[in-house]
């Protein structure tokens, strides 16, 4: 049992299916259907659908972008009958034609489009001639194994040519079988069921147990009893992955966010408020890259993310430099007047974005990369834009680790942070560390703009979102550590994820938010204090 | 024989991987003006912070005249119970005029008024002795170094201390400034009063100290009369052995 | 501290405040009265001036920066509502808003008695204390201070603004609460009502300016000052810090609880938007800009930057924040005192290595 | 004399204010006969910044065109813009002072109901007039706000039945996630009822909230997939979140592969704008519902684009003009609804103008003609359900026969 299942569409099709045996396909009946009111228009989908399970070779030739033209609107229907506006073609007889002047481009209702990808896929599938599209195809069908239409799946195991797809194909063929009246087949089409956990799955799964087999046939009662147990043990992995991953995305965003923040307030006691700013602001440089590329390099537009960093980390970290050089340096030993002062530049480089670039939303290309998800177990989605921002903040941390251990940099800045007048004494030009430590930090929120310019939307405000959640990782981790912020950055995380689904997401936030003032009651200086005497 | 003021026992503390002091153990008796020396991380400042209550040891105990454990106290019980220290680094108010100084040190009190007149008699007291009266109603952030640290020096004498802590008292002062410091600090010594001066000026030591205890590494190197320190071997190694 | 009858900018504002309470009280109604729009924002002003007060007491006196002091001018100013609304239900019978969009027939039981005032008052009173003493207490305790203050109180007022934008609170959610119609028994929105009103804040504000000018000329204020300059110099001179951190800590709520009552009635709305972290962080703002650790600064600078504000909103929306941006930097740059440098005419010279060494310890 | 008399005042207490009275004071002496003036109470910065900031252009626009007809009762229209900053309080703030002291023959402006509540006390008490071009949760109908959008009955059930009905995708189950505020429960309450109605169980829904700004969708898309994956027949989503969460609902949606056959998403307050920057090749089939699409037919629409594309270029306004969104298109409406009625009434007083609604009519760029009645100060508009292209933008998927009749307090809550 599926809630995909449209019963009326079921009987119909199988009508269909039946009588379309005997009578040969009526072009013109469908393609006039394709451009009538809604019913007809699902009735034409439905067609198509059988053209791919049971019609000729010419015919599925015939019918094959048909579905694909009426999904994208590319059908242009006329008083003639329709074109297929990209190709210029007339629709039924495929003679080169421009559509006529009043034609009107069906859509397809939500119904109805579900019809027409499932015609679309079935015909791709079988004769569609790149291998990659029958793979794509056949992952469609996959969506809605119920509604595949009877003998489409052996036809095109019976032709297909590829040896690992025809593979594929027989195994979905098998599970569509789940209801078939073969105890042996059933039998086959759980455990091919059971193979890829899902929540859906278990619904069809334990629908079964009222199925009269169950209670007459012994071993298929213990097939489908042994497929829900395997499932649900499945489904418990997925979501035990599903709620680790979850934390993990959340932590290195936390983290890509607060790195910079840590690094600046250990050294000089100054609350950035203007992080949240630079972040916004890394963001950006990380569009105006993509809009560079789509004029200079369009070819290599794919790669604005990777080809941005550089960018996004120097023009960062120059505006950090120059906050430092012309307000903070004067601010000296006043950590609360330079908070106010971050402020101020917060506030003016929002409006200084605001007007520049106006109010709405980048529009940002989504990559290959970037985009989607592969389902891993259960109901466990790992999707690309996630797993980029958690390698992006590896790869940042493994970096910043880097330069704060292995440089003379570094060694400055560690320097500085544990005793600055000891440091000034034995000739660290303390000033210029903090302003190279300054610019480090930065740029670090800028690359963090990039980072998150996939899962964020840009705009003149996104920089605010981020200012407490980074605080509060910096404080809990405490001063100026980098393994505290990671620590800090994963705790807060996976909390707020395990909390989430139990009491939502206000909850979640307020509870996180109190444990951590509860926690600094308790350990004022963070997780990872360095005591020593008074200062 | 003299009671003892504070007497220090096992004690230990530690910072991260440091240790400041470990297992030190030490007595100060009533009427004696008792100079801490050592070089730098030997847990002068440290001990003396323990005894006043900043820090936290690890283990041991403080028990000042005799029976009362002030380990785990709070500050301000430690220095009620007459146990008075000036820092290190002279700590002063900046915002305050040096009368409110003397008058916060002597009268322990957050309602109390300021002009009673055995207040104000106390107060003049206080600024005759440490020389500030000319500079009573000046702000303590216009004053000198050396002003600042007689001023802490008179804020914490104010009360009448019976335990007096001084952590280098004439650090940063000119010889005259320490000669006049010196001469405060013997005009100070009473029976009923212990003296505790943390100094690294060898001789300004010799001039106040009745004994003196050398520490290192946290721990007791030598203790004895200033000539003594001066000829013990070990002492010397440690001075001018690194 | 200067005796109060020298110091002249205090009395002079004193003065210039009862003055204008006085000439507005005298010719409301008469065409030599402010309009409407005058007299309202100038009540407006006052509340603000009040909450700035209260901020500045605790750091500019004691040197602990609140990031989250929006947090009891909303106590106050939702416990006011609770009044109106109950009030005006009781009077004319007008149903809240969120009652009906939850669906809910009647009051939660924690409305109840809310339309006498002195309860209310009291109920204010209570829930500013607990709420300050509790937070105050364990983070006094724990010694948390400076920059880790600051940051936790300003997630205290952004949890207490995620607690009130849910609805099922029972104080109005994101919308908060408006459509006060009455109060003491007077209709509201009358001219006389929005005098009454500026005047009153007016007066509080010179109470309370006279009520903090003498607190800190006293020894307790004197105290105040070595808690700030020095509290672990105090704390080894006997002195129990944490009592009078807790006592100041819960003063300056209680005032800038009042500050939300004078607020919201005449705004006519309270909503989460007055716990958001910008809104605290504003009121540092003002006194910064005015000049931390003088009450006449901390005035004058909420009266100053609200004013401009009102103004500019509407007269030049865009330029507004550049024009606050450029004024912090200005200030923190150039006037370390705020703007009653300029009135002592302090002028240093900018970056001077004197000006930082004469910096008062905030940074401990 | 009395202007003297304020001002030597204002000196003589020296008060910090005094900058802002004096030119208050000189503009309000020639309110009688210049221009007439209109105010506009939409943020251009803050949150709310992108959605607002370009229906200040448009009251602009429309205000350009009656002036260019020779204006209102023979005067022209000046439009007063400001900043209320996403700041509700600074709505009434700037609404008193646009009243009392620019005395503003109307307001037009808020966008999210709290605004809006928030200037209501002010214009009921200054009696002015307001128009407010969203649609909203209902349930209220003061005699000084103009409702120029739909209140829930007459948009958003429409849009439900069609998603419920055959023709929809015969949707039976009903995950509703929505900011945390009066708008997203009053309508999912509305929707409860109605579902009540019509025998649906309560297993049949869920509700969630996510504060304001909410965007780590992950657990919550998660959430949905559990909820479709329960069965029991086709799921849709009713999203009611606001502002910034809407793209990044979208974009966790799609990341994790549900397309709109498998769960579509109807959402209630999803506009062209929130689209902007999206890849929407994955979004394609999401539905949302509004009183005007971008796509209407008809040359009203095609004359608006045009204009609004050039008055983009013109005056450099900075949002994009090929892109039209139903609340520029009701401020649009209000201004020459407004006009309209002055002109009836041949004044600009509130009352008479209030007076003079009964009847109006306006060829909206929607392609249907609104129109006022006297019973009430809503606007009976058209209702479209769009379906998210592949361009950003949406197709009319279905649209009312005519204008429904605006039912300001639902029946169903």
């Amino acid at each position: 049992m599926s809630f995909w299942r449209l019963p009326i569409l079921l009987s119909c099709l199988l009508l269909l299916a039946s009588g379309a045996q005997a009578a040969p396909l009526d072009r013109a009946a469908l393609v006039a259907d394709l451009c009538g009111d809604a019913g007809q228009m699902g009735q034409a989908g439905t067609a198509l659908l059988d053209v791919a399970a049971n019609g000729s070779a010419e015919d599925r030739a015939w019918a094959a972008p048909l579905a694909g033209a009426v999904l994208a609107r590319g059908l242009a229907c006329d008083e003639e009958s329709a074109v297929l506006a990209e190709a210029g073609l007339d629709a039924l007889t495929r003679a080169p034609r421009e559509p006529g002047d009043k034609a009107r481009k069906p859509l397809a209702s939500l119904k109805n489009r579900s019809v027409f990808q499932l015609a679309d896929a079935a015909l791709a599938l079988r004769s569609a001639s790149a291998v990659g599209a029958r793979e794509a195809a056949l992952k469609t069908l996959e969506r809605k194994p119920s509604q595949i239409p009877d003998g489409l799946l052996e036809a095109a195991a019976a032709s297909e040519t590829d040896a690992g797809l025809r593979e594929q194909i027989d195994a979905l063929a098998q599970t569509a079988a789940l209801n078939a009246s073969d105890p042996a087949a059933r039998i086959r089409a759980l455990a091919s069921i059971a193979e890829n956990p899902s929540r859906r799955a278990l619904t069809k799964v334990s629908a079964l147990t009222s199925d009269p087999a169950y209670a007459s046939n012994d071993d298929f009662r213990r097939a489908v009893d042994a497929a829900s147990a395997r499932i649900e043990r499945g489904i418990a992995i997925g979501d035990a992955l599903a709620t680790l991953y979850n934390g993990l995305s959340f932590a290195s965003i936390l983290f890509m966010a607060a790195i910079g923040l840590a690094i600046i307030f250990g050294l000089m006691g100054v609350i950035n408020l203007a992080q949240g700013e630079l972040i916004m602001i890394g963001a950006y440089v990380t569009w105006l890259v993509q809009q560079g590329l789509r004029y200079a390099a369009p070819s290599l537009l794919d790669w604005y993310l990777v080809l941005a960093i550089p960018a996004a980390f120097l023009v960062t970290a120059a505006i950090g430099i120059a906050i430092e050089v012309s307000l903070l340096r004067h601010l000296y030993r006043r950590p609360l007047m330079s908070l106010l002062a971050t402020w101020a530049v917060s506030l003016f480089l929002i409006n200084l974005v605001r007007v520049v670039f106006g109010t709405q939303n980048l529009q940002f290309e989504t990559p290959f990369y970037v985009s989607g998800g592969v389902p891993v177990i259960g109901d466990f989605i790992f999707t690309w834009n996630r797993m980029f921002a958690i390698a992006f903040a590896i790869v940042t941390l493994t970096l910043t680790w880097l330069v704060v251990r292995k440089t003379p940099l570094g060694l400055n800045i560690r320097a500085v942070t544990q005793n600055r007048d000891m440091a000034a004494c034995i000739g660290i030009p303390t000033r210029r560390v903090d302003m190279m430590a300054f610019g480090l930090g930065s740029g670090l929120a800028g690359l963090a703009g990039l980072a998150l310019s996939p899962i964020y939307s840009v705009n003149p405000q996104m920089g605010q979102n981020f200012i407490i959640d980074s605080f509060m990782v910096v404080v809990l981790g405490g001063v100026g550590t980098i393994a505290g912020t990671v620590v800090a950055a994963l705790g807060i995380g996976q909390i707020n994820v395990l909390i989430e689904p139990l009491w939502g997401a206000v909850a979640a936030k307020v509870i996180v938010l109190l444990m951590i003032i509860a926690f600094l009651q308790w350990r004022p200086e963070g997780l990872f204090a360095v005591k020593g005497r008074r200062k | 024989m003299a009671m003892t003021a504070l007497l220090v026992d096992g004690l230990s503390v530690r910072f991260g991987s440091f240790q400041a002091i470990d297992d030190l153990s030490l007595a100060i008796d009533y009427g004696e003006v008792r100079a801490v020396i050592g070089p730098n991380g030997a847990g002068k400042t440290t001990l003396l912070d323990v005894i006043s209550g900043i820090t936290r040891p690890k283990q041991g105990r403080v028990l000042f005249d005799g029976a009362h454990e002030i380990v785990g106290r709070s500050e301000a019980a430690i220095a009620r119970a007459g146990i008075r220290r000036k820092f290190q680094k002279p700590s002063v108010f900046e915002g305050l005029s040096v009368r409110q100084h003397i008058a916060i040190g002597a009268d322990v009190g957050f309602r109390s008024r300021l002009d009673t007149p055995a207040l104000e008699d106390r107060v003049g007291e206080v600024l005759e002795t440490v020389r500030l009266a000319d500079k009573a109603d000046a702000l303590a952030g216009a004053l000198s170094h050396g002003q600042k640290q007689w001023l802490e020096i008179g804020m914490v004498l104010a009360s009448e201390p019976k335990v007096l802590m001084l952590d280098e008292p004439v650090a940063g002062l000119t010889d005259e400034e320490t000669e006049r410091t010196a001469s405060l600090v013997r005009a100070l010594k009473r029976p009923d009063r212990a003296i505790v001066v943390v100094e690294h000026d060898m001789d300004f030591v010799e001039r106040i100290a009745d004994r003196v205890t050398v520490l290192h590494e946290g721990r007791t190197l030598f203790e004895g009369s200033m000539d003594r320190v001066r000829a013990d071997p070990a002492v010397v190694e440690v001075y001018l052995g690194r | 501290m200067k005796r109060w009858t020298a110091d002249w900018p205090f009395l002079g504002l004193v003065g210039l405040l009862v003055v204008v309470a006085l000439a507005m009280a005298l010719f409301a109604g008469t065409p030599f009265g402010l309009s409407r729009y005058l007299a309202n924002a100038i009540g407006q002003l006052a509340a603000f001036a009040v909450l700035a007060l209260s901020l500045d007491l605790i750091w500019g006196y004691l040197g602990i920066l609140s990031l989250g002091h929006g947090l009891f001018f909303a106590v106050g100013g939702y416990v006011v509502a609770m009044y109106l609304l109950k009030h005006s239900f009781v009077v004319t019978g007008t149903v809240p808003d969120f009652l009906q969009f939850m669906g809910w027939k009647d009051f939660p039981f924690y409305w109840a008695g809310f339309d006498f005032f002195p309860y209310a008052l009291l109920a204010a009173v209570v829930v500013t204390l607990l709420i300050a003493g509790v937070f105050g207490y364990v983070s006094f305790r724990s010694r948390v201070s400076g920059v880790y203050f600051a940051i936790i109180t300003q997630a205290l007022v952004y949890v207490a603004m995620l607690l009130m934008f849910r609805n099922d609170t029972g104080f109005g959610g994101n919308n908060g609460m408006t459509g006060f119609t009455v109060m003491f028994g007077w209709p509201m929105g009358t001219s006389g009502m929005i005098t009454g009103l500026a005047v009153a804040s007016l007066v509080v504000l010179a109470g309370v300016l006279v009520g903090c000018r003498w607190l800190v000329g006293s020894r307790f204020g004197a105290l105040m000052l070595a808690t700030r300059d020095d509290e672990t110099r105090l704390r080894t001179l006997g002195y129990e810090t944490l009592r009078l951190k807790l006592t100041v800590w819960c003063l300056s709520a209680v005032i800038a609880m009042i500050a939300g009552m004078l607020y919201v009635p005449q705004v006519g709305i309270i909503n989460p938007r007055l716990l958001s972290p910008e809104l605290s962080l504003e009121i540092a703002v003002w006194v910064a800009i005015g000049g931390r650790g003088h009450l006449v600064g901390a005035v004058i600078g909420a009266l100053l930057v609200n004013a401009v504000k009102f103004w500019l909103s509407s007269a030049a929306p865009d330029v507004w924040p550049f024009i606050l941006s450029g004024l912090i930097v200005l200030v923190v740059l150039v006037f370390p005192n705020g703007l009653i440098d300029l009135a002592r005419l302090k002028l240093v010279r900018p970056m001077g290595p004197k000006r930082i060494a004469a910096e008062v310890g905030e940074a401990r | 004399m009395v202007k003297i008399s304020r001002r030597s005042l204002l000196q003589a207490s020296g008060l910090a204010v005094a900058g802002l009275a004096s030119p208050a004071i000189l503009r309000s002496a020639q309110a009688q006969s210049g221009p007439v003036k209109l105010g506009c109470l939409f943020s251009s910065s803050g949150t709310m910044a992108n959605l607002e900031g370009r229906l200040n252009y448009v009251v602009k626009m429309a205000a350009d065109e009656i002036n260019a007809k020779g204006g209102v009762n023979g005067r022209t229209i000046e439009v007063m813009v400001s900043d209320p900053a996403s700041d509700w309080p600074l709505y009434a703030q700037t609404a008193k002072q646009m009243l009392q002291q620019e005395k503003a023959a109307a307001l037009f402006g808020c966008w999210t109901s709290v605004s809006r509540k928030t200037v209501l006390p002010v214009v009921e008490q200054e009696k002015g007039l307001l128009y407010y071009p969203l649609h909203f949760e209902g349930d209220e109908n003061s005699k000084n706000v103009v409702y120029v959008n739909s209140p829930p009955a007459s948009s958003v059930l429409p849009a439900v039945d069609y998603l419920m009905s055959d023709d929809g995708v015969s949707a039976k189950r009903f995950f509703m996630l929505g900011s945390d505020y009066v708008w997203p429960r009053t309508i999912n309450k509305q929707l409860k009822g109605y579902w009540k109605t019509k025998g649906i169980t309560e297993s049949a829904w869920k509700e969630e909230y996510v504060p304001f700004g909410f965007s780590n969708f992950q657990t919550l898309v998660n959430q949905i997939r559990a909820f479709a994956d329960e069965g029991g027949g086709q799921p849709i989503v009713v999203l009611t979140v606001v502002g910034s969460s809407i793209p990044d609902f979208l974009r966790e949606f799609a990341n994790q592969g549900i397309l709109a056959t498998d769960i579509p998403v109807l959402g209630l307050d999803m506009v062209e704008a929130d689209l902007e920057g999206l890849d929407t090749q994955k979004l394609v089939g999401h539905l949302n519902c509004w009183a005007y699409l971008q796509n209407a037919k008809g040359p009203a629409n095609q004359t608006f684009l045009k204009n609004w594309a050039d008055y983009v270029k013109a005056n450099n306004v900075p949002f994009s003009g090929d892109v039209s969104i139903d609340p520029m298109v009701s401020a649009y409406d209000s201004v020459h609804l407004w006009a309209m009625a002055a002109q009836k009434a041949g004044s600009f007083d509130v009352p008479e103008v209030t007076k003079a609604f009964d009847g109006l009519t306006f060829d909206c760029p929607s392609g249907y003609k609104i129109s006022m009645t006297g019973e009430n100060n809503y606007v009976a508009r058209g209702v479209f359900i769009g379906s998210v292209n592949d361009k950003q933008g949406f197709d009319v998927l279905w649209q009312s026969e005519g204008t429904p009749k605006p039912v300001p307090f639902s029946p169903y809550s």
